[in-house]
């Protein structure tokens, strides 16, 4: 058993970190511990690093003009690399460790590990539409639903009276949900669904386009964010198609536009929360408190914030508002807070006993690309 | 419990104590225990891949099949508590059954075959949502609330147990055969070892490993995602495995470990960790090819200043000094009489090519037979189909009365010693290992100790009693013949197959063989020789057989075979 | 529009990149017994470089030469400072290194490009070719054409030249062939650039098609290896798989839904590897 | 003696193992060198490190009194240092003729090359069978027919010296006693060195005959060598 010789060496390298000057931070004063469970590497980074930035500069933020309640906030980002077992292992490491809120900055399988731990407490951020926290829970989610967005689909649908759509959705999770709330949503209101799946490793979606945009088919609606977004542009200009091309609320953004301002189909629309076009918020609270954000957001990162930033910011408002209750500890008194009370931010965010999504379909727009920026959408004739 | 144990428990100890002590920033419990899942399915892939050296690519598949065999028995009504095991079983039972295709699969079609199981997984668990929870994931609820240290307590105690098991199985004769395996396959059929069982258990047995870390980790987590059991994840366990030290008992957890902790340390890093972990995969492949374990290992006998390794055990040195160099062969039991190998109208048919036609010949017990002829005439092919590499066109080939044509390589390996024209010796075992190999997969099973003693004894019979301890890859060319041969005649096989076995040996060492061969004969073993060297063969031959063309044109004693004018024609030519 | 031709169109498309990348790999691993697991990186080496540049202000040409050096730079640099000097180690050991070099690459583009898709604008504009109810931009063109011609190309090279068989006699006995005075270290280098070189024409003509972003790599190679390997590493069957390959993945995509695509086309390769290896015994020689 | 090939005081083996040490001999145009010993002696390491296979730790290689010592395997090839190696290294799956055109890398670098189809001609007319099995694989030849395809290849090299490793070894009688006739007829065109283990071959053939007795040359009677 030689080769297996590795005892000694082991119990020395062991001893060697015992002896290691142990790093135990001083009591330094209180400061709200915040964690932050998002995808920086792996194939859903596009999205972590988005809501990660939004995180930073609230805090950076915050913590500049003395912290929020008399108290810095120290954040936790913890890569999950997209991986369940990862996000599990930092959020309840972020528990253990006393974070008052947690950001699930993270997709769908991520979340849901997540969502079991917070049973109790702390409150549970989430910034994505594919995952709806059950109203008993501590989880809280800021975005209108996918159901809500496909619900705004449907409405601009009918209101040019358009009674087919055409879909492509990728085989990952945010495709099974958006197929999901697509078969839901335009069974209810009697739209007719053509649909075709399209591979992640694609580097064509011809085909697909092909099987659902024969030419009874006024709208295309690609459920698809990032690279295989770009894959269905640009597929649906090859083929040449003429009708508008709805994509989703991941891809309202500028990188987006720049990959694609070539290759634009005849009109692009996009679904969003309203804030991205902030002159056309009604409120006015809300209009403002979106023309700040994104003014500040491009100042301090030199870009254009886009539907992920606005959702990234959405999150860190209602924290802020858990931070300045009495007792942000207090899980249940923050809850019933939660329940009880809107919470202003780029979209107020109204959440009830019955439902912790924040938005609805009301917040949700479809916007349209104009040059370089994204408008309203005009009517589809 | 010697020193050794108590440094392992101590260390063991300690490394579990270490989420608690707070010194290792973001080393924390909940890390610890995904982790200790994570490790114990990796000492699976570790036994595949870094014993066994298959390269399996779609390793992960293994790890969520469990955990989607448990999902699918629950949603079918099955109670949890049972649908665990159950999907455990499940898990280990598709391994055994998709190992009888993969073991076939040589070298690089392996490490293909495996990744496409994987991808069939991934995608299997998209496909089909409605069973599988699909893209989004398959939530399973724990039967049972542990809370942190009580999931942790269970991730330490099962990867302990794991090692443990670990340790005490990957040892001694399955150890053994592993390296021969890894190293020549064919050698290994030919020393009787049953290579596509002994593959198909290795992945069983590493893929149950998987399985069992796989489900822990999966209600440790309570949603199985496609990708957990798909090819990135694969390449990420083959990744962590390899940084730890493939190969090593503690390797998976090292990896495991300096991996996970890497990336959480490093967390929020603006993008630096791929970058850290990239090089550190590359620059442990490329400069530590033994991994985290190796390097700890080196550093610490430099420290220590000690060899790593243990001294032979002292039952074995006694017996070293007992059989001193040239004894006799160990006493046994005489061979039986009569025929012993029958060949009897044999052919062999490439395509359209007869390699052998209509052979037949036969050596008796303690009868040395030389099979002689150019170059091409059939000599190799007809050895290969008494041994059974080759399967048989046609014709019989008996050994002592029974019909083996149909037995495979390993089942013949019990009555047939082999030397190949080249040796195949492993290299980096000793030359005492390299015999015992023969005696470990003979159908007698004496214990482990009793085999060391009969082939330190063997090898003394052949005057390398010297050699027995050091690696054979230290030890002169010259000498692999007769160690080869000392392999071969170990254990009392009733038939020696020799191929040229005096090639590259000088006059004195033809000398030595051939006082080896005649005392193997004097116990009654027979012997069929390949050989070209003529002067060689008038030694110690008692009949030669002569080929050409695939056929047989001449059989009987030395003396007459030489003279006969056909031979002269076909095979001495010009030279007589 | 008609959905058969639109299939088989994208399955051309689709067939070339599998065709591209497959022949790279079956050249490196035909001249230097190596599976190049970082062979994809070439492609998103290429994407990464020609997208930065060109936004840098270059002008397309200029950044997509560039861009091909850089990777050129990488494929031979791969090989001369990396695997050469390592000669003698174990083929798997080897593999690992590349896998390794894969994660390097996968590591500096992360840093140097971010996490959002890149892109460049095409070569060939101009309106898709229509015919029998289906489109084909001409980028598509260009991509099918160059794609499997170079591929081609390449199988006729090594089979059919002087300098091809050297390549190969180099791969099979290196020993030998510098004893008969073939330059070896040469013949291997060539291989490592040709594949480079495919790589980044693939990078060039695909990308713009859709996006790279710093994992294209690695996906990248696993297309082109799925094509090698039920090819048998024949660098004229690859032809042949990655053309099967793509117009199944567009058929199934069109007409069974593309979720059953990876279960379908996976079980197919293990088929075609089971089928491949039956006449190589153990110790992986090929039966006489 | 103008010596084609010289070799000084040449140390050579494997990584930091020294196979062999000291080495000096020359070989003029007209003369063959039999180097006996036996396995392990380190006859074939001396043979690749002289071809350039392996490199040398100590001493030069001179060819037509340039040194060479530096030079890859290949530059050795093309400068006229021919090798038939042990175990011969037929390209198994390449033709007869694409084994034997493999040599054409050297064209180019030689200005005294005839050309290709003539050296082929010459080599076929020497060895009738390869010419009736040209198109056929290296692989399917018979061990004799590969110890011709080898020398052959060799002399394609136009060689200013050609070594032979072990040509004997795995060869039936009958064969052994054409190929020392073929060689024989090779002599005087050509500096040769053979290393055998077979004292009987290299007596027909050779006009001087060293012993190699661990890594060291010794006169055949076992007194040290005094080559130079």
């Amino acid at each position: 058993m030689r080769k297996f010789a590795l005892a000694r060496p082991a119990a020395l390298a062991a001893a060697a970190v015992l002896l290691a000057p142990a790093a135990t931070p001083a009591a330094a004063q209180e400061v709200w511990r915040i964690g932050e469970v998002a995808p920086l590497s792996g194939p859903a980074a596009t999205v972590g690093t988005r809501l990660n930035k939004v995180t930073k500069m609230w805090v950076e933020e915050a913590n500049a003009k003395g912290g929020i309640a008399g108290r810095k906030i120290e954040l936790t980002t913890c890569n999950d690399e997209n991986k369940p077992e990862k996000a599990v292992a930092c959020a309840r490491d972020m528990i253990e460790k006393g974070a008052v809120i947690i950001f699930g900055n993270a997709l769908t399988a991520s979340l849901r590990a997540i969502q079991p731990l917070v049973k109790s407490g702390p409150i549970l951020l989430i910034p994505s539409p594919n995952v709806v926290p059950g109203a008993d829970t501590y989880g809280f989610q800021v975005s209108p639903s996918d159901v809500d967005i496909t619900e705004a689909i449907a409405e601009f649908l009918k209101a040019n009276k358009i009674d087919k759509i055409g879909m492509v959705a990728a085989t990952d999770a945010s495709g099974e949900v958006g197929v999901a709330s697509a078969r839901k949503v335009f069974g209810d209101e009697k739209i007719e669904l053509r649909l075709a799946r399209i591979d992640l490793r694609a580097t064509d979606a011809s085909t697909q386009l092909a099987r659902v945009a024969g030419s009874d088919i006024k709208v295309v609606y690609s459920s698809y964010t990032g690279g295989g977004a770009i894959t269905v542009v640009k597929s649906f200009k090859n083929l040449g198609l003429a009708q508008p091309l709805i994509v989703s609320y991941g891809n309202i953004s500028d990188a987006f536009v720049q990959l694609v301002k070539d290759v634009k189909p005849p009109r692009l629309l996009g679904t969003g929360v309203a804030g991205i076009v902030p002159e056309i918020v009604k409120d006015p609270g809300d209009r403002a408190r979106s023309q700040a954000f994104l003014e500040a957001y491009a100042k301090r990162y030199a870009e254009r914030p886009d539907m992920i930033n606005l959702l990234g910011k959405a999150a860190v408002d209602v924290a802020e508002a858990i931070l300045k209750t009495p007792n942000p500890k207090d899980y249940p008194a923050v809850k019933t807070f939660l329940e009880s009370t809107p919470i202003p931010s780029v979209h107020t965010q109204r959440f009830s006993a019955k439902s912790h999504v924040g938005l609805d379909a009301s917040s949700v727009i479809i916007v349209e690309l104009k040059g370089e920026t994204w408008v309203k959408a005009d009517p589809v004739k | 419990m010697t020193p050794r144990h108590g440094a392992i428990a101590a260390a063991l100890a300690l490394a579990a104590a270490l989420p608690y002590l707070q010194i290792l920033p973001a080393w924390t419990t909940a890390l610890a225990t995904v982790t200790a899942f994570m490790a114990l399915s990796l000492i699976g892939l570790n036994l595949i891949f870094g014993v066994g050296g298959m390269l399996a690519l779609g390793q992960a598949a293994f790890v969520a099949l469990p955990g989607y065999a448990a999902g699918l028995l629950i949603k079918f009504g099955v109670p949890t508590m049972l649908a665990i095991p159950a999907g455990v079983v499940a898990a280990i039972a598709i391994a055994r059954l998709v190992a009888e295709i993969f073991v076939r699969l040589p070298g690089i079609y392996f490490a293909i075959g495996t990744l496409g199981f994987a991808f069939v997984v991934e995608g299997l668990a998209r496909a089909f949502p409605a069973y599988t929870g699909g893209a989004s994931g398959l939530v399973l609820d724990p039967p049972v609330s542990l809370g942190r240290d009580g999931w942790y307590a269970l991730g330490v105690a099962s990867l302990a147990a794991g090692i443990l098991a670990f340790a005490f199985l990957v040892r001694g004769r399955f150890l053994r055969s592993l390296r021969l395996m890894r190293h020549d396959e064919l050698a290994a059929q030919v020393l009787g070892i049953d290579v596509p069982r002994l593959k198909a258990r290795v992945f069983t047995i590493g893929s149950a490993y998987s399985a069992v870390g796989g489900i822990l980790l999966a209600y440790f987590v309570r949603v199985l995602a496609p990708e957990s059991g798909g090819v990135n994840a694969s390449l990420e366990s083959l990744a962590m495995v390899i940084i730890g030290g493939s190969g090593s008992l503690f390797g998976p957890v090292l990896g495991a470990a300096g991996v996970q902790w890497l990336f959480a340390v490093s967390g929020g890093a603006a993008h630096y960790e791929l970058l850290v972990y990239g090089l550190g995969f590359f620059l442990v492949v490329l400069f530590a090819p033994a991994g985290m374990a190796g390097a700890i290992r080196r550093a610490w006998s430099a420290a220590t200043r000690s060899r790593p390794g243990e001294a032979a055990p002292a039952a074995d040195s006694a017996s070293q000094a007992a059989a001193g160099p040239g004894a006799e062969l160990p006493a046994r039991q005489r061979q039986g009489s009569g025929v012993c190998l029958e060949v009897e109208r044999v052919a062999k048919h490439f395509g359209g090519l007869r390699a052998v036609d209509d052979v037949s010949f036969e050596v008796r017990f303690g009868q040395i037979v030389a099979l002689i002829g150019p170059n091409g005439a059939g000599k190799s092919t007809l050895f290969n189909l008494v041994s059974g590499i080759e399967p048989l066109s046609g014709g019989r080939v008996r050994l002592a009365g029974r019909d083996i044509g149909d037995a495979p390589i390993h089942v013949r390996a019990n009555d047939i010693g082999r030397s190949f024209q080249v040796p195949r010796l492993v290299g980096d075992m000793t030359t005492l290992d390299n015999v015992v190999l023969r005696f470990d997969h003979l159908s007698d099973r004496a214990t482990e100790d009793e085999h060391r003693r009969r082939a330190r004894a063997q090898l003394a019979a052949f005057g390398l009693a010297e050699f027995a301890d050091r690696p054979v890859r230290e030890i002169g060319i010259g000498y692999h013949k007769l160690i080869e041969l000392a392999r071969a005649s170990a254990g009392d096989a009733p038939l020696l197959l020799l191929d040229e076995p005096a090639v590259g040996l000088t006059a004195e060492e033809v000398a030595r063989l051939a006082a080896a061969l005649q005392r193997l004969k004097s116990l009654g073993t027979a012997i069929l020789v390949v050989e070209h060297n003529m002067d060689f063969v008038a030694t110690i031959a008692d009949e030669v057989v002569v080929m050409e063309g695939g056929r047989l044109i001449a059989r009987g004693a030395p003396a007459s075979v030489m003279a006969d004018p056909g031979v002269q024609a076909a095979y001495f030519g010009a030279l007589s | 529009m008609n959905l058969f031709t639109q299939s088989v169109i994208s399955g051309l498309m689709t067939g070339a990149v599998y065709t591209f990348l497959g022949i790279g790999l079956v050249l490196v691993y035909r001249t230097a017994r190596i599976l190049n697991l970082a062979h994809g990186e070439t492609f998103a080496i290429t994407g990464v470089a020609a997208a930065l540049l060109a936004g840098a202000g270059l002008p397309l040409g200029a950044a997509l030469g560039l861009a091909i050096l850089i990777s050129l730079a990488f494929a031979t640099g791969l090989h001369r400072f990396v695997l050469r000097p390592r000669a003698e180690w174990p083929a798997g050991t080897l593999i690992l290194i590349t896998l390794g070099a894969a994660f390097v690459v996968r590591g500096v583009l992360i840093l140097l490009a971010g996490t959002d898709p890149l892109s460049f604008p095409v070569m060939f504009e101009g309106p898709p070719v229509r015919f029998a109810g289906g489109a084909m931009p001409l980028q598509g063109i260009a991509l099918v054409v160059l794609g499997f011609g170079v591929s081609a190309g390449v199988g006729i090279f090594l089979a059919a030249t002087r300098a091809g068989k050297q390549l190969l006699a180099a791969a099979e006995n290196p020993y030998a062939a510098e004893l008969l005075g073939v330059n070896v270290e040469r013949a291997r280098i060539t291989a490592y650039a040709i594949g480079g070189l495919l790589g980044a024409l693939a990078g060039v003509l695909l990308i713009p098609l859709i996006a790279v972003d710093f994992q294209s790599g690695l996906a990248m190679t696993l297309r082109g290896f799925i094509a090698a390997a039920i090819s048998g590493m024949s660098p004229v069957g690859v032809l042949f798989s990655g053309l099967g390959l793509g117009l199944f993945e567009a058929m199934v995509g069109a007409y069974l839904g593309a979720l059953y695509q990876d279960p379908v086309m996976f079980c197919v390769l293990i088929l075609v590897a089971l089928w491949q290896s039956r006449n190589i015994r153990f110790g992986g020689s090929r039966r006489a | 003696m103008t010596a084609v090939l010289q070799v000084e005081a040449l140390d050579g083996g494997y990584g930091k193992l020294t196979v062999f040490r000291g080495v000096s001999l020359a070989v003029a145009r007209d003369q063959t060198l039999g180097l006996l010993g036996a396995n392990g002696a380190g006859k074939t390491t001396l043979l690749k490190t002289i071809a350039g296979a392996l490199p040398s730790t100590k001493g030069r290689v001179l060819l037509d009194g340039r040194d060479v010592t530096r030079m890859p395997a290949y530059l050795r090839a093309r400068a006229g240092i021919g090798l038939v190696p042990e175990g011969r290294h037929i390209l198994a799956t390449l033709s007869v003729r694409d084994n034997l055109a493999l040599t054409r890398a050297i064209e180019g670098h030689r200005p005294d090359l005839p050309p290709f189809e003539h050296r082929v001609a010459e080599v076929y007319a020497m060895f009738p069978r390869l010419a009736e099995r040209a198109s056929q694989l290296g692989g399917s030849l018979s061990g004799g027919e590969q110890q011709m395809l080898a020398i052959a290849r060799a002399l394609l090299l136009k060689p200013r010296v050609l070594m032979l490793d072990e040509p004997t070894q795995g060869l039936a009688p009958i064969i052994v006693q054409s190929l020392a006739v073929t060689l024989a007829g090779l002599k005087g065109r050509f500096a040769m060195i053979v290393v055998e283990q077979n004292k009987a071959f290299l007596e027909q053939l050779a006009d001087r005959i060293l012993q190699v007795r661990s890594g060291t040359l010794v006169a055949a009677d076992g007194r040290p060598a005094t080559d130079n």
